[in-house]
């Protein structure tokens, strides 16, 4: 990879993840920089062509991060991300990028820990390539 | 004359009312006692494992932030209602407001203040993450400058100037129509259950000092000692369906149930009970939810009187009354639900604007299926003091206050 | 473009601004860059309503804290400039930069701020405008439910016109016996609302009519109506459901046996009513709860309610087996404390009861917990638990609407987002028993939240809408139906233009901004202003750029 | 509406080997509905063409472009028109007819087909296609009440049921899928048209349909 500090895309659903992303940054909560949040309506609005196209770009892992499933203010909104990352996944795979490198997060607005906790675990994933 | 309501209290059926009325074009003033509004459900935490169980704490943020943006509501914290005259339509609500050492609209919240406090902890804090309005507070009790010391550091680095120690409590006259009383609840003091141990021993804790701990940290560990729990134990009515409280508090079954569930998806190999008199499973999919429970989980028909502590673990008593007979179980942490009990000083209140309280301490209403409407008209109830309420019927029984105070704004036109 | 960067009132200490400023003047489309203490407060506003008054720019970006608390305070600054505020782009290098490590983040904060500039670049305007909106409403369903919510909304002064499929109105409240603490009986309450209606010339009542076609969105709902022989259209802004519930004692829970004596709680209504009309007084009567659905609390509350009016009344033995008593709705306890007062028994099981027949009387055998064996109960009455069903048009209706049911039937499945009254397309509520809330306490907050629900999106005629905030582009389009089948919110419609060619078209009021359709749609038609697909590649563009120059 | 299908991403990379110059060609219509060739696919196709060329060094352009309908030689040239002269090879992701009209138009550069035309049909839900009829030329729905037993049953039988279908009106071979002529059967019931069951239909004569098939309008 071109890239030495490999930077995390982290495509935060406005109503939940981005909140959550606020409040770990309130609490003062220390978490590894090379993670760049992307501010989207709804998970259901990330696309596979936004995916691919941050790896092109030199990311080094994808994380999209939804509403609890059930709890999505446009009812299908996570549930189709899912499934859209499956899809992802594979044709990641068939290039040679490791399937693990993209990632379906389900955040609640106060769940400022596992927020941070899923930017490590994706971190780990990224050294150990 | 201007339509406006008061909305006395700033928990979620608070906002909630106030919300619906702004929507609907009219002016709002929510007085909160607190520094900030969001009432004991802003800091209650998501309980969901692979799905949701729709417990609705994730509203609060939302809600909240829209309350912080409506140019129709202000909001006044830090503030009581002294006084109340007039009649439904005409009423003059007399506010009495705590000193803003920091004024809320200065306060951009950029910690220069807390770093140069001298003072260990600190007197001038962070509110809590979500709090609306975002902005430092002061507590009284430990600052040098209060206390009569000299002392300027944080007023001198303000960078906004904010802090103004010299202020006053403000007393405020505001004319509305409606008002709204939704100050809630308080939970359950499980200190007069001496028996349990609660505040005696530290690894029994209560269905709020979870809630704060799963809020804080996402994951359950021991007061004492930090480890995992292996044993963990749920006893359900703890101050609801006794004699005094005559009452169900109808959400301790709920969040006990969804903490089970949450504690076994984290770590499934702690094993959980819940002992209990009559499981509340009534509500859409919750008894489903309940099965689902019955795998993982078990459920003994029996409510503890006794918790001692043995070597560092709780040793539990309990009529187990499917077998008929009393038995002994030890566990590393034990929560005790608490339900829901009326606020202490919501006399106080009923007396300044003329409302009664009914026979548990909660608000009466008029008539026992009208449940917003009190003796005095024009005066209506919202969410948990009018009587025990999960949070999905407090943000309900908001918007139907919110729809009665709109019928008496509507008639005086 | 001008950009401004907030450094907080100083305390943004691990952020070297002048550097980033220097970074950033080079580029070629950047007007400006200002540096200041406190965007937010007035000092900053007056900083940059005179910056942007000078300077004649297109696009703005701030860098300040986080969007959630202060975006408002801008956008409402920028309309006050007529500066259209979604050319506005935000960077948060407070929360999500400066507060998340301690050493310097300096190159985070230009990369941030890099992105901003690349989305502000492909920003462009909305303009918001009113649309007007009918200002009636339909109450399908002449139930409880559709009387209360027809007389509220009159009450705050809206027009409702009451669907009812039967000839009168009343539904379940003709066949309740009482309630609780209530001193009014139903059938008192039934006819003042009656009289209400016909008193109130807000209120259009179409009796055995029934709803054979909706179309349309939220404000101009255009809906057939089949009354008698006549079939005719209306237009309405808001639909309130208030189809009710039926009950049905379903073989699989009771093998209903020859002999009459396990019957509804209906029937043991009637008796009550008239109970010198009976052949011989029952001695003991039986009542089953929790064997076949758990999940409402209907009927704990009507067996306390009738056992209440049996002891009165009758005077006869009551015992009630359930497995765990639903207490948690309000007067519940003090129904049940009163119960055991008056005598009633209380028998709770694990494992459901078996019921059989013996010389005309009905024996319940169920082991009891609180006693520890098995206890056989014969009673001259068993009155079964009744399972409550959605009414029989629920499905064809629900696929009409395209409105999801839950597992029970019951329109909406539960999502706290839509909880208590309203559903996933805007101007359409559900009300009462058609949505599962069987008992009346919690109709009535349904009620409420439904009226308020229809007035502040009807009260004023109009609506003010983004318009084309989500705009399907009509040449790409090729009608294949992918986003109207994927709205969650039903917004897209299929729609002739005037090119005779058939076109996918978003509906600005009941569009959510969710932007599942743009992602899905397989020609690229769909262009959402504000996170279309250029400007979130702008967004990685911008964040692979610094990795290159490295 | 025919129906396509990506073909595995290892397949294309191995067409494309020693190109540097990539044009990938999308097309509007039927691929476009069914979710396999329409601009959203092109894009996938090119960055996944980008990622693969940038994960082992070698450069590779990619041009991206998308015609109205592949099958029609105009569209085809006013749309590729310039774009084509300096590129070595065309990745078509439309059907087998718009990577033959491409190949056609541009026959000195090679054009490689990025997608499998699989049948022809409709689609039940949101992503989900299914063949309802196989262009055998000697249409005899009039008999079957609607439903093609060429195409639904497995083994395109023109007379009945073949005597193995399971219990609940499934087919012999694949459980899930409905036995053809159980349909036919219980919806000539439902028009009382059951008589035609009972005619005897001699095989189907493939002759009447010469391979490749033409159709020339009468007024042209």
């Amino acid at each position: 990879m071109n890239v030495d500090n490999n930077k995390i895309v982290a495509f935060c659903c406005a109503n939940s993840a981005y909140q959550a992303a606020d409040k770990a940054g309130k609490m003062r909560l220390c978490y590894p920089d090379n993670v760049r949040i992307i501010r989207v309506p709804c998970a259901g609005r990330v696309d596979v062509v936004h995916i691919l196209k941050a790896f092109e770009k030199g990311a080094a892992g994808v994380l999209v991060m939804g509403c609890q499933e059930g709890a999505c203010q446009h009812l299908t909104g996570n549930t189709r991300a899912k499934e859209r990352l499956k899809y992802a996944g594979d044709l990641l795979k068939e290039v040679g990028i490791d399937r693990e490198r993209v990632k379906m997060v389900n955040l609640a607005p106060d769940m400022a820990q596992k927020f941070i906790c899923e930017i490590e675990v994706m971190m780990e994933k990224i050294k150990e390539a | 004359m201007n339509k406006s309501v008061a909305v006395i209290g700033g928990g979620i059926s608070g906002i909630t009312s106030a919300l619906e009325l702004a929507n609907s074009g009219f002016r709002v003033y929510l007085i909160e006692r607190e520094a900030a509004i969001g009432g004991q459900a802003a800091s209650f935490c998501c309980k969901a494992t692979e799905i949701c169980t729709k417990c609705s704490v994730c509203l609060i943020p939302q809600k909240l932030n829209k309350v912080a943006v409506h140019s129709k509501i202000s909001i006044l914290t830090d503030s009581t209602v002294a006084g109340l005259s007039g009649k439904a339509g005409y009423f003059e609500v007399e506010v009495l407001r705590k000193p803003q050492y920091i004024a809320p609209e200065r306060c951009v919240a950029c910690g220069i203040c807390a770093r140069v406090c001298p003072t260990e902890p600190k007197a001038i804090r962070s509110p809590s993450p979500d709090a609306i309005p975002y902005c430092y507070v002061i507590d009284e009790s430990r600052c040098l400058r209060l206390r009569g010391e000299k002392c300027n550091l944080c007023r001198g680095t303000c960078p906004t100037n904010g802090i103004d120690f010299d202020r006053e409590p403000e007393r405020k006259e505001l004319s509305v129509s409606a008002i709204i009383v939704a100050t809630g609840f308080e939970v359950f003091n499980a200190r007069e259950m001496g028996s349990l141990g609660y505040s005696r021993y530290p690894n029994v804790l209560t269905g709020l000092d979870l809630e704060r701990m799963f809020n804080r940290w996402g994951f359950l560990r021991l007061p004492s000692n930090g480890k995992e729990p292996r044993k963990v134990a749920f006893i359900q009515c703890v101050g609801s369906r006794d004699e005094t409280r005559g009452y169900c508090s109808q959400v301790c079954c709920k969040y006990a149930m969804r903490f089970a569930r949450l504690i076994k998806y984290q770590n499934p190999n702690t094993e959980v009970t819940i002992f209990y008199i009559d499981l509340q499973t009534a509500g859409k999919g919750f008894a489903e939810f309940y099965e689902e429970c019955r795998g993982n989980i078990q459920f003994i028909r029996g409510v503890p009187v006794e918790i001692l502590e043995t070597s560092g673990e709780l040793e539990v008593r309990f009529e187990n009354i499917l077998e008929g007979k009393v038995e002994r179980e030890t566990f590393d942490l034990v929560t005790l639900s608490v339900g829901i009990t009326p606020r202490k000083d919501s006399w106080n209140l009923a007396r300044v604007l003329g409302i009664n309280l009914g026979d548990h301490g909660f608000f009466d209403t008029k008539e026992p299926f009208n449940s917003i409407e009190t003796n005095v008209e024009g005066i209506f109830l919202a969410g948990t003091c009018q009587g025990p309420k999960d949070i999905p019927d407090s943000i309900a029984h908001g918007v139907a206050a919110a729809e009665g105070a709109m019928g008496v704004l509507e008639k005086c036109k | 473009m001008g950009i401004f960067l907030c450094d907080c009132g100083g305390s943004l200490k691990n952020i070297d601004f002048p550097k980033i400023s220097g970074d950033l003047e080079k580029l070629e489309d950047v007007a400006f860059i200002d540096i200041s203490h406190s965007l937010c407060l007035e000092e900053g506003e007056k900083a940059i309503t005179s910056r942007i008054l000078s300077e004649n720019i297109n696009r703005v970006v701030i860098a300040a804290c986080s969007p959630e608390l202060r975006e408002h305070k801008f956008v409402r600054l920028l309309e006050g400039l007529r500066f259209n505020p979604s050319l506005l782009s935000l960077a948060n290098i407070r929360e999500q930069c400066s507060w998340t490590r301690e050493g310097d983040v300096t190159e985070k904060a230009t990369e941030l701020i890099r992105m901003a500039m690349g989305k502000a670049r492909l920003l462009q305007p909305v303009e918001r405008e009113s649309v007007s909106v009918n200002k009636e409403v339909l109450v399908l369903g002449g139930g409880f439910s559709g009387m209360k919510s027809a007389l509220e909304l009159s009450r705050l002064g809206i027009r409702t016109t009451i669907v009812e499929g039967k000839s009168t109105l009343g539904g379940k409240l003709k066949e309740v016996e009482g309630f609780y603490g209530l001193k009014t009986s139903p059938k008192q309450m039934l006819d003042s609302m009656i009289t209400a209606i016909e008193k109130d010339n807000n209120i259009e009542v179409l009796t055995s009519a029934e709803v054979t076609r909706v179309r349309g969105e939220v404000g101009d709902f255009d809906i057939t109506i089949r009354g008698g022989r006549k079939e005719f259209s209306l237009s309405f802004g808001a639909i309130i459901f208030a189809t009710g519930y039926r009950t049905e004692i379903l073989p699989q829970d009771f093998e209903l046996k020859p002999g009459g004596n396990i019957i509804s709680q209906l029937d043991l209504v009637e008796m009550l009513r008239a109970p010198e009309k009976l052949k011989r007084r029952p001695e003991t009567i039986g009542f089953i709860l929790d064997v076949c659905d758990e999940n409402s609390r209907l009927p704990t509350l009507s067996s306390l309610n009738n056992a209440l009016a049996v002891r009165e009344k009758l005077g006869s033995e009551v015992y009630v087996f359930c497995k765990n008593l639903k207490v948690d709705s309000e007067g519940a306890e003090e129904l049940y404390r009163e119960a055991r007062n008056r005598g009633v028994v209380f028998l709770k099981f694990d494992e459901p009861p078996q019921i059989y027949c013996e010389d005309g009387r009905v024996a319940i055998e169920a082991k009891d917990v609180l006693l520890g064996e098995e206890v056989v109960l014969p009673c001259d009455l068993l009155v079964a638990e009744e399972r409550a069903l959605p009414p029989e048009g629920t499905k064809g209706l629900s696929s009409m609407l395209n409105i999801g049911t839950d597992f029970q039937g019951f329109y909406q499945d539960e999502n706290v987002h839509l909880y208590s009254a309203a559903s996933a397309r805007k101007g359409m509520f559900f009300v009462g028993g058609c949505r599962g809330n069987l008992d009346l306490r919690r109709a009535l907050t349904d009620i409420a939240s439904a009226v308020m629900g229809s007035y502040s999106l009807l009260a004023l005629g109009e609506a003010v809408v983004e318009v084309e905030k989500v705009r399907v582009d009509p040449e790409k389009c090729r009608a294949c139906l992918t986003c109207i089948r994927v709205c969650p919110h039903g917004a897209v419609q299929l729609v002739r233009l005037d090119t005779e060619k058939e076109v996918a078209q978003i509906y600005d009021l009941a569009c959510d901004g969710c932007g599942i359709c743009s992602a899905l749609c397989p020609a690229k038609a769909i262009d959402f202003k504000g996170y279309a697909d250029e400007q979130i590649l702008a967004e990685v563009e911008a964040m692979g750029e610094t990795n290159e120059r490295r | 509406m025919i129906i396509a299908e990506r073909k595995p991403f290892e397949e294309i990379k191995n067409m494309i080997v020693g190109y540097k110059r990539i044009l990938v060609v999308g097309c509007r219509t039927c691929v476009t509905i069914c979710w396999a060739g329409g601009e959203k696919e092109v894009g996938i196709l090119s960055s996944q063409l980008r990622l693969q060329s940038s994960r082992n060094g070698d450069e590779l352009s990619i041009l991206e472009a998308t015609v109205e309908r592949q099958c029609e030689k105009e569209m085809v040239t006013q749309e590729l028109g310039d774009k084509v002269q300096d590129i070595e090879a065309i990745l078509s992701m439309g059907c087998g007819v718009g990577v033959q009209t491409i190949a056609e138009i541009y026959e000195e550069k090679p054009v490689f087909p990025a997608l499998n035309t699989t049948f022809v049909g409709m689609p039940e839900k949101e992503g989900l296609w299914i063949e309802t009829c196989g262009a055998c030329g000697d249409c005899f729905l009039d008999r079957t009440g609607g439903i093609c037993p060429v195409v639904r049953c497995a083994k395109g039988l023109l007379n009945g049921p073949c005597g193995g279908t399971r219990r609940g009106g499934k087919c012999e071979i694949d459980p899930e899928k409905d036995c053809a002529w159980v349909l036919i059967y219980r919806r000539l019931e439902k028009q009382g048209r059951l008589d035609l069951m009972r005619k005897y239909y001699e095989a189907k004569n493939y002759r009447k349909v010469k391979r490749p098939g033409k159709i020339e309008a009468l007024e042209a």
